[in-house]
């Protein structure tokens, strides 16, 4: 026998099993026989069942050819079922975006995520129906012999055209008021609070000495943290990110916040803590060995919560100081 | 063939070789010449490209080709000169604050060494 | 190129210049090791290749292990990598930095890039323009050899720094990290090496180019006029211009790196200082001494790394094309909008390269500028998944493997593409940078795309290689296994991506916001374990029917190109009449061709007058 | 079918074209890492750069590109004598470029311009000089171990080595039994000498890791016992390094037992902003671009090789090496203004 029909009945009494597995079997025994439990795909990811049932189905029903043409039929729709299925699942973003720019961002990609999602639907439905035309053509029937049509090649260089020229226009103003300096909102202008420089393997915070404004070269009276930068929530903050040896790069997920930090350069970054709470940040640059574990989180809360903090930090450094001289 | 082009094409060598000569001079009269430094810049940069298109010219016989040089060195040209006015934003100037140290402090000390140099020259001389 | 003359009498030009190849014996080693042959070399090429891509994918394997099983000890293999990793089978975090970033490193130098232009650049040219060989066909034998130092630089790199090390710094290799060698102690030499055999990868490929560039401007059979070729040869040679033009950068930056780390290899301390700026203080060592910036090698590799993503994929794309003309039996749709397509892709490459850096601390106008670029080169993109699917649109599809393959490149590619416009807009990639978003998208272009390409090419061409046939039945259970753990691996990795899970991290989990991600690693895992269990299919089918397979005739496809009117394998000197070519290469289903009683027609098929009224007896 | 110019001259100009790519990222990471670093040095005495070396090798390269030209014009007219008597002409001139080159690079070896050598600050050359001097002593030192003159468990422990040095000097140490006495002599001479130049350093040393003048006390008792004198708010005047330099111009002086060493093994003390990156780029450049010269120096030769039976075969071979030997030319016709004028 050919190895393709072998394929074919493989793949038929696969999903069929599949199918009657999820549908009947395993449902079956579960619910009569009380201390058996079989593990179902159903139960952990929703919709499975349903698939298996196509699957077995349309395999039953199909040739060869029918079943190619299927089969790029069948994947678009387990990814579109998986992406749909995902923010359920907690496969998504890992909660809502908590700062300004995190909402322009997020908004920014659920816009491309429906222009593609489109497209995505629209050429991979096309190809499959385009196999499956060829899959059910009769013996007779001509091939389209056509070098191809001018019309139809402008229209779909223009549209594209468009979408994509609107895509990169709606970006251009999110992009500039998270980097272009002089667009940073009036909140920082004041300056950065604090001073973020990462090193293999972490971060170190340096806060200018309160009430006194941050320079770029450590001063007497700085304080100092390791892994823990408090910020006040819902205000716009600005801190300067520096590496004192290789490129690190600082990512707060749940903010949308991501810069690189350069050897040799200073980069004012900003964002805002919309909620107040911990916030995870991490390294996103590849610095070496440690890379997984730069692992520090940054502390929104009220203003006063935060000077508290500053001045629990002064008292701190001063008794070391002291302790030191003795 | 392409033997036959050079017969018809003759061109005499000798006096593209003294252009580049006198070119070379030039660049260095340029330099010996107290002039801004921008200007001698852009004039020994106009000489090294007035050479170089002699060079490509005749020695090379551009002139006498067919237009596949065109397809060939209009897009070399076209990223040779693009990569480095890609590079200046980045590199050749900074749109953040750099901390090298040579900018700030490294300077200031290095300046006043060598002011101090000279005054020192200055006085054994006398 | 300005003389696109139709004369198919005029003199010919290309036999003046070609070589004289004299039919004296040949030894062994002449004929298959040290051979001067393009097609001896392109196989050379394709086995050293598939042999990498088995190395890359163990790699890969042990990546996944431990992103599934974090620092548990690897079964079986485990052992094996024990003999590195000096840790009874446990990966340690220096060693998984040197697992992804060989593995990148040798399934992009070693595996894609050399199966394309090397393989079958190497074999397709010559034969689909009519030629006996290549131009240079000495220089050709170097390019091919000089893979071999390359591969023993990489091979020695992994223990050039004793256990544990290797090159740990990405295949992207970003200084300063990869700059200094107190940053990734563990590195030491084997980075040097690393940077040594990535030069040597680069000369290989731009002798392979200036050939190819020389091969298909001059030495075509007449009437191959240049929209005549076939658009394999279209994309070969646009490939070769990308290459010629963009790799010099990458081997110029290469030697700055390797000067900057000169003072580990010299005694003399001489090292120079391009990319580190003066007075870090990396692991407690002493300030730097500097004067560079990091930001010039992010800028140099990528304007060479972003063209050589189309050097990964351009040839699969042409390739492609051909292929699904010949098995839907149709003319490519739109031959030379393919042609401007393949030609504006690369063009656009060359701008777009600051895609890679937009979180880089790169100048704002100069991101935006590249955003816009970067969206622009979806659209030759967008022409040529159209007609694509206007080429199978309403064709006779033979559903064998090749045809699925070139199905899944279509469809994968899309995917890979689409993922990349989200990436092209700078605030988005902002957040998705760096993450498995990334790692996402470049699998479907890379794997999804061009291996898929590759394996439908491998099997196509595979009769003029060795007078045999693949088994097809094989072909299409590898096809089927391979797609679905592809998919199983890879599309996850865009949820992953959105949850936000950095990539080159050995624990995620470490970070309590990814720690439910675990499962789903697990189920990647074991889609990657099918996925590369199942290539042992296309092993043995590859070198089973090497010997074994059925025999077949010149042109078992009935397709149309010049290489198919060649002896199946072609000899020495390639065509045994010279190749005269008469029309286009995608003349499936022509009137002249049905006026013949057939579904297509050779290119070297002279013309009949009055076609329509001969009867078919040719 | 293809264009009218045989496969190796299209060949050669598309590898022209890789080579452009190749010296346009080198020359462009230059032009921007320039701009990017004010104060780049410039000033000759820093850079040791000689518009006349530069100059020279123009003319000299261009005189041999015009030797090459005619040489293929007379390939072309089958004056095969005339076009060898030229190309012997372009490889000589090729050599007499490199040897300008040489010379050149000696200059800067000789004052240390090397990347990764070069102070940037006076406190760096201060160190370095320091650095130098430590290493003289080590070298000079482990001569004596070397020798069996001197007998020691920790070779690199150099302080108890000086002291061996010094009794050595003095006459306290035994003359090994295989060793002559005039043998032994000459260390117990030159042991004098390295005692000296040990305690010059050891000087240098107390005072840069003091920071205090040299014009100071430098053993530590009478650093100390001078710092106890300072009032409130003086200072110890710091290291300079002027002093430095006239201390080393002291050693220097012809007269001085110690000046042959201090002048072949110290550098003069010479801060340069951005001159390791500065060098980097000379070097980089300039030595490609005489690894070029090298290969074309390989192309004349193969064809000199064929002496007499030189024919119109190689009538291409030498259109070719032209090409390449003029794109050699053209990228020093770049190099020269950007590296020696601008
Ligand atoms: C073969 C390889 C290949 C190919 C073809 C591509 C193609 C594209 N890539 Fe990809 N890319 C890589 C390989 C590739 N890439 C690799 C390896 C990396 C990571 C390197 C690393 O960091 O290690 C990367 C990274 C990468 C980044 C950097 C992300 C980051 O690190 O932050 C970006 C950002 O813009 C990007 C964008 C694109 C775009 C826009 C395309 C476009 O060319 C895609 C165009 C195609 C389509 C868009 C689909 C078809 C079109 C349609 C169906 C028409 C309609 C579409 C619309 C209207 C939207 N890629
Ligand atoms: C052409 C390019 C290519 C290809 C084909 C692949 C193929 C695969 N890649 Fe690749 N990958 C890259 C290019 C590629 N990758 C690049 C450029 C990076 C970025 C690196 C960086 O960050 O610097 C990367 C990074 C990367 C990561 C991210 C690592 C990280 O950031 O931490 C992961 C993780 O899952 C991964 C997985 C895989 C898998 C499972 C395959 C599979 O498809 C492989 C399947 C094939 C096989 C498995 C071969 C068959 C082998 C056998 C039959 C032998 C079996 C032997 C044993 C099991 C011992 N890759
Ligand atoms: Cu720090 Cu990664
Ligand atoms: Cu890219």
């Amino acid at each position: 026998m050919n190895l393709s029909t072998l394929l074919i009945w493989f793949l038929r009494l696969l999903s069929t099993g599949l199918a009657l597995y999820e549908l009947v079997v395993g449902p079956l025994v579960n619910s009569v026989l009380a201390d058996v439990s079989l593990p179902l795909l159903s139960d952990q990811v929703a919709g499975t069942k349903w698939f298996a049932l196509i699957f077995a189905v349309t395999t039953w029903a199909s040739s060869e050819k029918r079943f190619w043409a299927l089969f790029f039929w069948y994947w678009p729709l387990v990814a579109l079922w998986a992406c749909v299925i995902a923010p359920g699942n907690n496969w998504w973003f890992p909660s809502e975006p908590l700062s300004r720019a995190g909402h322009q961002i997020d908004g920014l990609f659920y816009m491309i995520l429906i222009i593609v999602a489109v497209t995505f639907i629209g050429t991979e439905f096309a190809l499959g129906y385009a196999l499956w035309k060829s899959a059910v053509r009769g013996k007779d029937d001509k091939v389209w012999f056509s070098h191809g049509s001018h019309r139809l090649e402008i229209v779909w260089t223009i549209v594209p055209a468009f979408i994509l020229v609107f895509i990169s226009m709606a970006q251009l103003d999110v992009v500039a008021d998270i980097r272009v300096l002089n667009r940073f909102p009036d909140e920082v202008q004041s300056g950065p609070v604090a001073e973020v420089m990462a090193r293999q393997f972490e971060w170190r915070i340096r806060y200018p000495k309160p009430g006194t404004e941050l320079m770029t070269t450590p001063q007497p009276g700085d304080l100092y943290y390791v892994n823990e930068l408090h910020i006040a929530a819902t205000v716009p903050t600005m801190v300067n990110l520096r590496t004192q040896d290789v490129q690190h790069s600082f990512f707060v997920p749940r903010m949308r916040v991501k810069q690189d930090a350069v050897p040799g350069l200073i980069i004012p970054i900003w964002f805002d803590a919309e909620k107040a709470g911990e916030y995870e940040l991490l390294c996103t640059e590849l610095c070496g060995w440690g890379h997984y574990k730069m692992k520090a989180r940054i502390i929104a809360e009220t203003p006063q919560q935060v000077s508290e903090y500053l001045t629990g930090l002064q008292a701190d450094q001063e008794e070391d100081g002291v302790a030191d001289e003795e | 063939m392409s033997d036959e082009h050079h017969d018809t094409h003759h061109v005499n060598y000798l006096t593209i070789f003294f252009v580049l000569c006198g070119c070379t001079a030039l660049s260095v009269a340029f330099d010996l010449v107290d002039m801004p430094k921008a200007v001698t810049m852009v004039l020994v940069l106009a000489v090294a490209c007035a050479k170089a298109m002699c060079v490509m010219m005749f020695f090379m016989h551009l002139k006498f080709e067919g237009n596949w040089k065109y397809v060939l060195l209009a897009p070399t040209t076209i990223l040779a000169i693009g990569l480095p006015i890609a590079l200046f934003p980045d590199i050749g100037s900074s749109y953040y604050i750099n901390m090298a140290p040579q900018v700030g402090e490294w300077a200031d000390e290095v300046a006043e060494y060598r002011d101090s140099r000279v005054e020192g020259e200055h006085t054994e001389g006398h | 190129m300005a003389t696109i003359t139709p004369a198919v009498d005029s003199a010919d030009h290309a036999h003046d210049h070609g070589h004289d190849h004299g039919h004296h014996e040949q030894t062994f080693i002449q004929k298959y090791v040290f051979s001067t042959d393009h097609k001896v070399i392109g196989i050379q090429f394709l086995i050293t290749t598939i042999l990498m891509l088995m190395v890359g994918g163990a790699l890969a394997l042990a990546v996944r292990w431990q992103l599934a099983f974090p620092w548990e000890s690897m079964p079986i293999v485990g052992k094996l990598f024990g003999v590195f990793a000096g840790e009874g089978g446990q990966i340690s975090p220096e060693f998984y930095t040197m697992l992804f970033t060989m593995h990148a490193s040798v399934m992009i130098f070693l595996v894609i890039i050399p199966v394309l232009a090397g393989a079958f650049g190497n074999f397709l040219i010559p034969l689909q323009i009519g030629a006996d060989d290549m131009a240079f066909p000495i220089l050709n034998m170097l390019s091919y050899w000089f893979m071999w130092p390359a591969i023993a630089c990489f091979g020695y790199s992994f223990v050039a720094g004793g256990a544990t090390a290797g090159p740990a710094n990405g295949w992207t290799s970003y200084p300063v990290l990869s700059d200094i060698a107190s940053a990734s102690p563990a590195s030491g030499n084997a980075q040097t090496w690393w940077l040594f055999g990535l030069t040597l990868v680069g000369v290989s490929s731009m002798m392979g180019s200036v050939n190819y560039m020389t091969t298909i401007i001059n030495m075509r059979a007449p009437g191959m006029t240049l929209f005549r070729m076939p658009l394999t040869i279209w994309s070969m040679f646009i490939t070769a211009i990308l290459q010629a033009f963009a790799l010099p950068v990458l081997t110029a930056a290469g030697f700055m790196l390797v000067f900057d780390r000169l003072g580990l290899l010299l005694p003399t301390s001489i090292q120079s200082v391009f990319f580190v700026p003066a007075g870090l203080i990396v692991n407690n060592s002493a300030p730097t001494v500097g004067g560079g910036q990091p930001l010039l090698w992010q800028h140099l590799f990528w304007f060479y790394s972003h063209p050589a993503v189309y050097i990964m994929l351009l040839p699969a794309m042409g390739m492609v094309s051909d292929m699904l003309a010949c098995t839907c039996r149709k003319p490519v749709f739109g031959y030379k909008p393919m042609v401007y397509s393949m030609a504006a892709i690369a063009g656009l490459g060359f701008i777009v390269w600051g895609h890679h850096m937009f979180t880089s601390g790169m100048n704002p106008a100069l991101g935006m500028t590249f955003m816009t670029s970067t969206m622009m080169i979806a659209l030759p993109s967008a022409i040529k998944v159209f007609n694509w699917i206007g080429t199978i649109w309403n064709g006779d599809i033979q559903f064998t493997g090749v045809f699925l393959n070139c199905a899944a490149f279509v469809a994968l590619f899309i995917v890979g593409g689409l993922s990349g416009i989200f990436m092209a807009a700078v605030p988005v990639d902002i957040y998705f940078h760096d993450t498995y978003f990334i790692v996402a998208h470049f699998h479907y272009v890379l794997f999804g795309a061009t291996l898929f390409g590759v394996f439908a090419a491998i099997q196509f061409w595979f009769p003029k290689m060795f007078g045999r046939e693949m088994n097809d039945g094989v072909q299409k259970i590898h096809f089927v296994l391979t797609f679905i753990g592809m998919n199983g691996t890879f599309f996850p990795m865009h949820l992953l991506g959105i949850a936000g899970m950095p990539r080159r991290y050995a624990d995620p989990y470490l970070h309590g916001y990814l720690e439910h991600l675990l499962p789903m690693n697990k189920l990647m895992t074991m889609s990657a374990i099918l996925m590369g269990f199942s290539q042992f299919l296309l092993l043995g089918n590859f070198f089973y029917s090497m010997f074994y397979g059925r025999k077949v005739g010149r042109n078992p496809w009935n397709a149309n190109g010049l290489e198919w009117s060649a002896p199946s394998p072609p000899g020495h000197g390639n065509f045994d009449v010279p190749p005269v070519c008469y029309r286009g290469p995608y003349e499936y289903s022509s009137p002249e061709a049905e006026a013949l009683g057939q579904d297509f027609i050779l290119q070297t098929d002279p013309p009949r007058r009055a076609a329509t009224t001969e009867p078919a007896t040719a | 079918m293809g264009i009218p110019i045989p496969n190796s001259k299209l060949g050669m100009w598309l590898f022209l074209g890789t080579e452009i790519m190749f010296f346009t990222a080198f020359i462009g990471s230059y032009i921007v890492l320039r701009l990017g670093s004010p104060g780049w040095p410039t000033d000759p005495e820093d850079t040791h750069i000689n518009v006349l070396f530069g100059g020279v090798n123009t003319f000299v390269l261009i005189v041999s590109s015009y030797l090459v030209v005619v040489a293929h014009e007379a390939m072309a007219k089958k004056d095969f004598k005339r076009a060898r008597t030229y190309l012997t002409g372009t490889l000589l001139l090729a050599v007499l470029f490199l040897g300008i080159k040489a010379a050149e690079y000696k200059g800067k070896i000789d004052h240390d311009i090397l990347p990764g050598h070069i102070a940037e600050t006076s406190t760096q050359a201060i160190s370095k000089v320091d650095r130098e001097f430590e290493a003289v002593v080590r070298q000079r030192f482990a001569v004596y171990i070397d020798e069996g003159v001197i007998e020691t468990e920790q070779p690199d422990d150099i302080v108890t080595l000086s002291l061996d040095v010094t009794a050595l000097g003095e006459g306290d140490v035994e003359r090994p039994d295989s060793m002559t006495a005039d043998e032994f002599a000459v260390f117990q001479e030159s042991a004098k000498v390295d005692t000296d130049l040990y305690r010059e350093w050891i000087n240098l040393r107390q005072h840069v890791i003091a920071n205090v003048s040299l014009s100071e006390p430098a053993l530590a008792a009478g650093y100390l016992e001078s710092r106890a004198q300072l009032s409130e708010g003086e200072a110890m005047p710091e290291l300079t390094i002027d002093e430095v330099q006239e201390w080393l111009n002291g050693l220097r002086a012809e007269e001085h037992q110690l000046s042959a060493l201090v002048n072949a093994n110290i550098f003069d003390p010479h801060p340069i902003v951005f001159g390791n990156i500065f060098a980097s780029c000379y070097f980089i450049m300039t030595g490609f671009h005489a690894i070029h010269v090298i290969v074309g120096m390989i192309l004349f030769i193969v064809v000199l090789k064929q002496g007499s039976a030189l024919d119109e075969k190689w009538t291409d071979f030498v259109e070719n090496s032209g090409l390449y030997w003029h794109f050699v030319d053209l990228v020093w016709i770049f190099l020269f203004p950007m590296l020696y004028i601008i």
